[in-house]
């Protein structure tokens, strides 16, 4: 009997997270404006502008933002229902996602999807998925197709630590140990699903720990550090690309709202999320520009744009004409 | 009799079924610390303790075969799924267990479980979480599957299904929770509906409407509206689709000889088409007007509201589908 | 035109198309080395290597989700089910993700996949193994059903599937393989049957019989049995539940006044009523008589091959349903 | 991070699988029983006596019957299609069982369920299940069961290797393992999952690996050995009974036949097949029976008599009357 090899679990060498300026600055101003695009949707949803659910991704930034900053531009992402950071990480503009939110006709899918229905073919955004655990076979269909096709393509899918109970993680991690998909599992272990904890849903919380029985690489980390998740999800990337082997990489972060905009979060001490709120990583990316040497003016402009940003994407999706077709896009008419 | 809501009538019907039977219990998703994603199990891990609320991970497969597992030795799960939506993962523990161990077994395994939710178009929250899919349940024997529309419904249902020795699909209606009704006080004795009974939730003579779950209440205005006109439309809530109290349905359209039946469901192969053929059959002679079935349009859900809307049967859907039968346009 | 079976009529298919389009790969269990559990994809792992037919593991929610992911990046995967049993335990893989992307992306992803293998009845496996579940997939938008009777319609149906640029779910006959029909041959030129047409298998005046699948063939053997008593039976095949050919069945009804729905799954909401809903409107004036439908029993299918027959809808129900619809009887 | 605690896996003391004639006989004669029924079956299958499919397992005799051997007459059993030799050993008849084969009025479930499908409420034998993976949870349920009346019941479930990969297995195991239930799971890893091999399905050829993700005992040997099978299994159920802990353990065997009657497993090697046989469970334990001291005559009349159990099973079956009812047994009447 052989015991599988494991990659590198906790800690890493501290250079590694060594960064520049250059390299900080575009995530730090990714982290802000997906924060800045979600409170907006927020205030959108308690005005009644937006809609059903709305699964915010605050105080998780840095996983979404580090793991896709490691991408190439070809590459697949696939994600949850928690995935409006995703979808702008890989390139969504804020004003699809917001007029999406609104349901309007110029929302990224048309207002067909809604906020947990994001789907992008330009940036290669394979979309945002409402059932848990059913997408990450499709995860590993993509890798399948880059695999088959030769094309060097890696995709990376995003999933909850709640999800890891349920079959379709199961078969979906089974079949890409098995056929050596080059695909990253990135499971954003942000300690609830929904209401529940860790301990209630999971008989031993380290996710990572499944990928033994297929002989796969794992790593596990915590995800307060942007370059830290670039540089650990790099390596499976690496991996993936250079010899088609899946990684399943847990990353620890934490939720400061609710599941979702109508979840008032009360199985959680107040003391809890203060303690984490006081980790937050855009503050941390702040100061770390500030000890880097970036000018507290040039921050202070990079955040005015920011914030200019968003609020043209409110008043984009505002101004945006309501929605208007569906029977279109139910099939599509084949040309043979 | 008290006026209660629907959330209330089944949150009573389990309360008082597990006080009742040591052999209830419930699981699923956030069911007892949380209340429930819906709140339809508020304050039972309170009253009833983890042994009999259990939070399950997200499993659906796993934890509906457990309550088949423990049904088949003699406990009675409550097997709740947050949404219907959800049971497709598990739909293989519905269809080819639940459903069929008592006829595998040749007669020596019973199930006696209820798998219950929400289910049915929500607000906003798109294809996936918006489907009616009680046309695949209602095809299977060895099931039974119930969709009350009013607090009354749900409770005297609720409490029959419990009880039922068999595996029965109860189907909530997901934007009903907060409608109410007049209830039957506990106190007054035990009250139970049983199954395969419609009923007739607003008489009259001009036409029948034939629904269940969320579109009784569109019929209702429908029938509201209809009546400003001198239209008198008999709502007749069908609640059990299977059994199906044909006897009923016919016993309304032979009086009417109209029918309008109305779902929320998608058009092809629906279970109006069932019941259509149903009541053709009965009433062939009594009908002066073709059937008319009103469903969502054949597409998934859009999630924009106004869209959202258009899909789904309106009450001047249905008030144009009578006028049809009635010849009047 | 050459005589072949319906299994080689569907492994042509998929041999044709693989050669024409390199996007086209078969996954399911057994379909390469064994070459496949029915002998379906014989010789195509040899011809096309383990690249383009691959073998998987006991996994059908994880294979059928491989197949949509590389689907909406533009392969052209044919999922096999070992048989459609199976399928539920990925059908939320087909319902809420294959039939949904192209919707949900806004029209961005289309989903070109093809769900094929055996499907219905087969003979003495038990309840789990028996069951006709084409209904289940025909009330979902985004879905296209299609169900071959014969090796000619298994042939064009199966390569204009493959080249649809949506989800199919291709039921195939888990009886029928062996059974032969004349096919054009490869040398003829490309052959393709387009969805949404039905096929009169056999032409009569006095009755139209409505199938799919199996039961065409059990159509036919009561029309030869009909004949003998002078009655001429139409045989409509219906090869495409959805898209449905409404019009080509009414038009055989119209001309018959007369008709029989027959289907081997269960009654209960089966696809039958959608049918029989359908050319009732369509034909409410022609009609001489209600329309009857013949189905299965109410039941999970028994393993006792006595009860199975008893079970299923027989030539003999098949012509006492005709007599009754011409008051014979 | 911890890393779970996994139970002794391979090799074992060679004093625990000492044994008598008194305790081996009964599980020879059950295991020779079971051998002699399905050639029975297989004879009357090829004679079109009994259709569909029909999985012998013969060549893994020493698997069930060694680990139902183990348990106590209230704990309950749940196992695939290939389960004649599991309802045997719990207990039903041969009459019984070859009467179901037969589609019978007589059968065990009154011709209804046939080869696949055998279910003995008598014997807490809760079923033959024909779609992979999903009895795994119904055996969870039925030890969640005896969890919550605190009856003391150990269940255990039986499942080829093939099996590992599908949701509802994970999903079982999962549950099992995060509310401690007292399940014994048994993988009769016999190499093939129909036409495939091991290496062909799994990444890892190890299903007991499956156990650490979930803190749960694991246990993984040879079925030859029907002691050693009972011992082992032994131990697991202990451990379910008195701390109602799961436990995952993986016998090694083989099918020395086809999948199912209509497979002629052509993906297998003479040869490989021939070594196997050569390691015949069977032949192992009536030499041991010899060499505990049990004499020639007494074997040879053992045998005379199981000969005379499965003639008469055939001609119960031959002679029973057609099966008759099935409309009865679709939905029960409830009282109430
Ligand atoms: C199959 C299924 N079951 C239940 C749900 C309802 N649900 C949506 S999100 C969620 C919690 C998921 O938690 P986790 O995977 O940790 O992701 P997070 O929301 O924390 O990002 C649940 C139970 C669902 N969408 N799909
Ligand atoms: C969900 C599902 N998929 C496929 C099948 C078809 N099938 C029946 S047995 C089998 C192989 C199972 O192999 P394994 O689990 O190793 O058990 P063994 O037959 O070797 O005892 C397959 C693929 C099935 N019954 N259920
Ligand atoms: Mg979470
Ligand atoms: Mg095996």
């Amino acid at each position: 009997m052989t015991t599988p090899e494991t990659t590198r679990v906790e800690p890493d060498d501290p250079s590694s997270t060594q960064t520049t300026v250059e390299e900080l600055r575009p995530l730090y101003r990714q982290m802000l404006a997906i924060r800045r695009m979600e409170e907006a949707a927020a205030k959108a949803y308690s005005q009644g502008k937006i809609g059903g659910f709305l699964h915010l991704i605050i105080g998780q930034e840095a996983v979404c933002v580090g793991a896709i900053a490691a991408l190439e531009e070809n590459d697949y992402v696939v994600a949850t229902y928690r995935e409006h950071g995703h979808a702008y990480a890989k390139g969504v503009s804020s004003r699809a996602i917001m007029a999406e939110l609104y349901g309007k006709k110029t929302g990224l899918v048309r207002g067909l999807g809604g906020s947990m229905h994001l789907f992008s073919k330009e940036h290669n955004f394979l979309g945002g998925y409402g059932i848990v655990g059913g997408h990450v076979p499709i995860a590993a269909g993509a890798a399948f197709a880059a695999k088959y096709r030769g094309d060097g393509r890696v995709t990376e899918c995003f999933f909850g630590e709640g999800a890891s109970t349920i079959g379709g993680f199961a078969e979906g991690l089974a079949l890409a140990g098995l056929w050596k998909l080059p695909v990253v599992f990135i499971c954003e272990n942000n300690q609830y699903s929904m209401g529940t904890p860790l301990y209630r849903s999971l008989a031993v919380e380290d996710v990572s720990l499944r990928a033994l029985a297929h002989g796969m690489a794992r790593d596990r980390f915590d995800g307060d550090d942007v370059i830290k998740v670039k540089r650990r999800i790099a390596e499976a990337i690496d991996r993936a690309r250079t010899t088609s082997e899946p990684t399943l990489v847990e990353v620890v972060t934490y939720r400061f709202r609710g599941h979702s905009m109508s979840d008032p979060g009360l199985y959680r001490t107040k003391e809890e999320v203060e303690e984490w709120r006081r980790r937050d990583p855009l503050n941390r990316e702040r100061a770390r520009l500030v000890e880097l040497g970036m000018a507290e003016a040039d921050i202070e402009a990079l955040e005015a744009d920011v914030k200019a940003e968003i609020e043209d994407a409110v008043r984009f999706a505002e101004e945006s004409p309501a929605a208007d077709e569906y029977a279109k896009y139910v099939t599509k008419e084949s040309a043979s | 009799m008290s006026v209660i809501s629907y959330r209330e009538a089944l949150n009573q019907a389990m309360r008082e079924e597990m006080e009742r039977d040591a052999s209830v219990f419930i699981m699923g998703e956030e069911v007892g610390h949380y209340n429930g994603a819906y709140k339809v199990t508020q304050g039972l891990l309170q009253r009833f303790s983890e042994r009999r609320v259990i939070d399950a991970p997200i499993a659906e497969m796993g934890f509906a075969g457990i309550g088949v597992g423990a049904a088949m030795v003699g406990l009675r799960p409550i097997i709740e799924f947050m949404t219907f939506n959800f049971s497709l993962v598990a739909i293989d523990q519905i269809v080819n267990n639940a459903a069929k161990i008592f006829q595998m077994s040749g007669g020596q395994f019973n199930v006696p479980i209820v798998f219950r939710g929400p289910g049915g178009p929500a607000v906003q929250v798109g294809s996936q979480h918006s489907q009616a899919l009680e046309s695949l349940y209602a095809n299977v024997p060895g099931l039974k599957v119930v969709m009350p529309a009013t607090a009354v419904d749900a409770k005297g249902l609720l409490k029959t299904a419990i009880r039922d020795d068999n595996p029965v699909v109860f189907i909530e209606g997901e934007t009903l929770y907060n409608t109410t009704w007049e209830v039957p006080d506990p106190a007054a004795g035990d009250f139970v509906i049983p199954f395969g009974k419609s009923d007739v939730k607003r008489a009259g003579k001009d036409v029948t409407l034939i629904a269940w779950s969320k579109m009784v209440w569109t019929c209702l205005d429908a029938a509201k509206a209809l009546a400003a006109d001198g239209i008198e439309a008999e709502v007749v809530d069908v609640r059990s689709l299977r059994p199906l109290d044909v006897d009923g349905l016919a016993a309304s359209v032979a009086k009417t000889g109209r029918c309008v039946i109305v779902e929320v469901g998608w058009p092809v192969a629906g279970f109006g088409a069932e019941v259509a053929y149903q009541v053709q059959r009965a009433c062939m002679d009594a009908l002066d007007a073709p059937i008319e079935r009103v469903t969502s349009d054949d597409v998934p859900m859009p999630y924009a509201k106004n869209l959202e809307d258009e899909v789904q049967p309106q009450v001047k859907d249905v008030v144009a589908a009578v006028r049809r039968v009635l010849y009047l346009d």
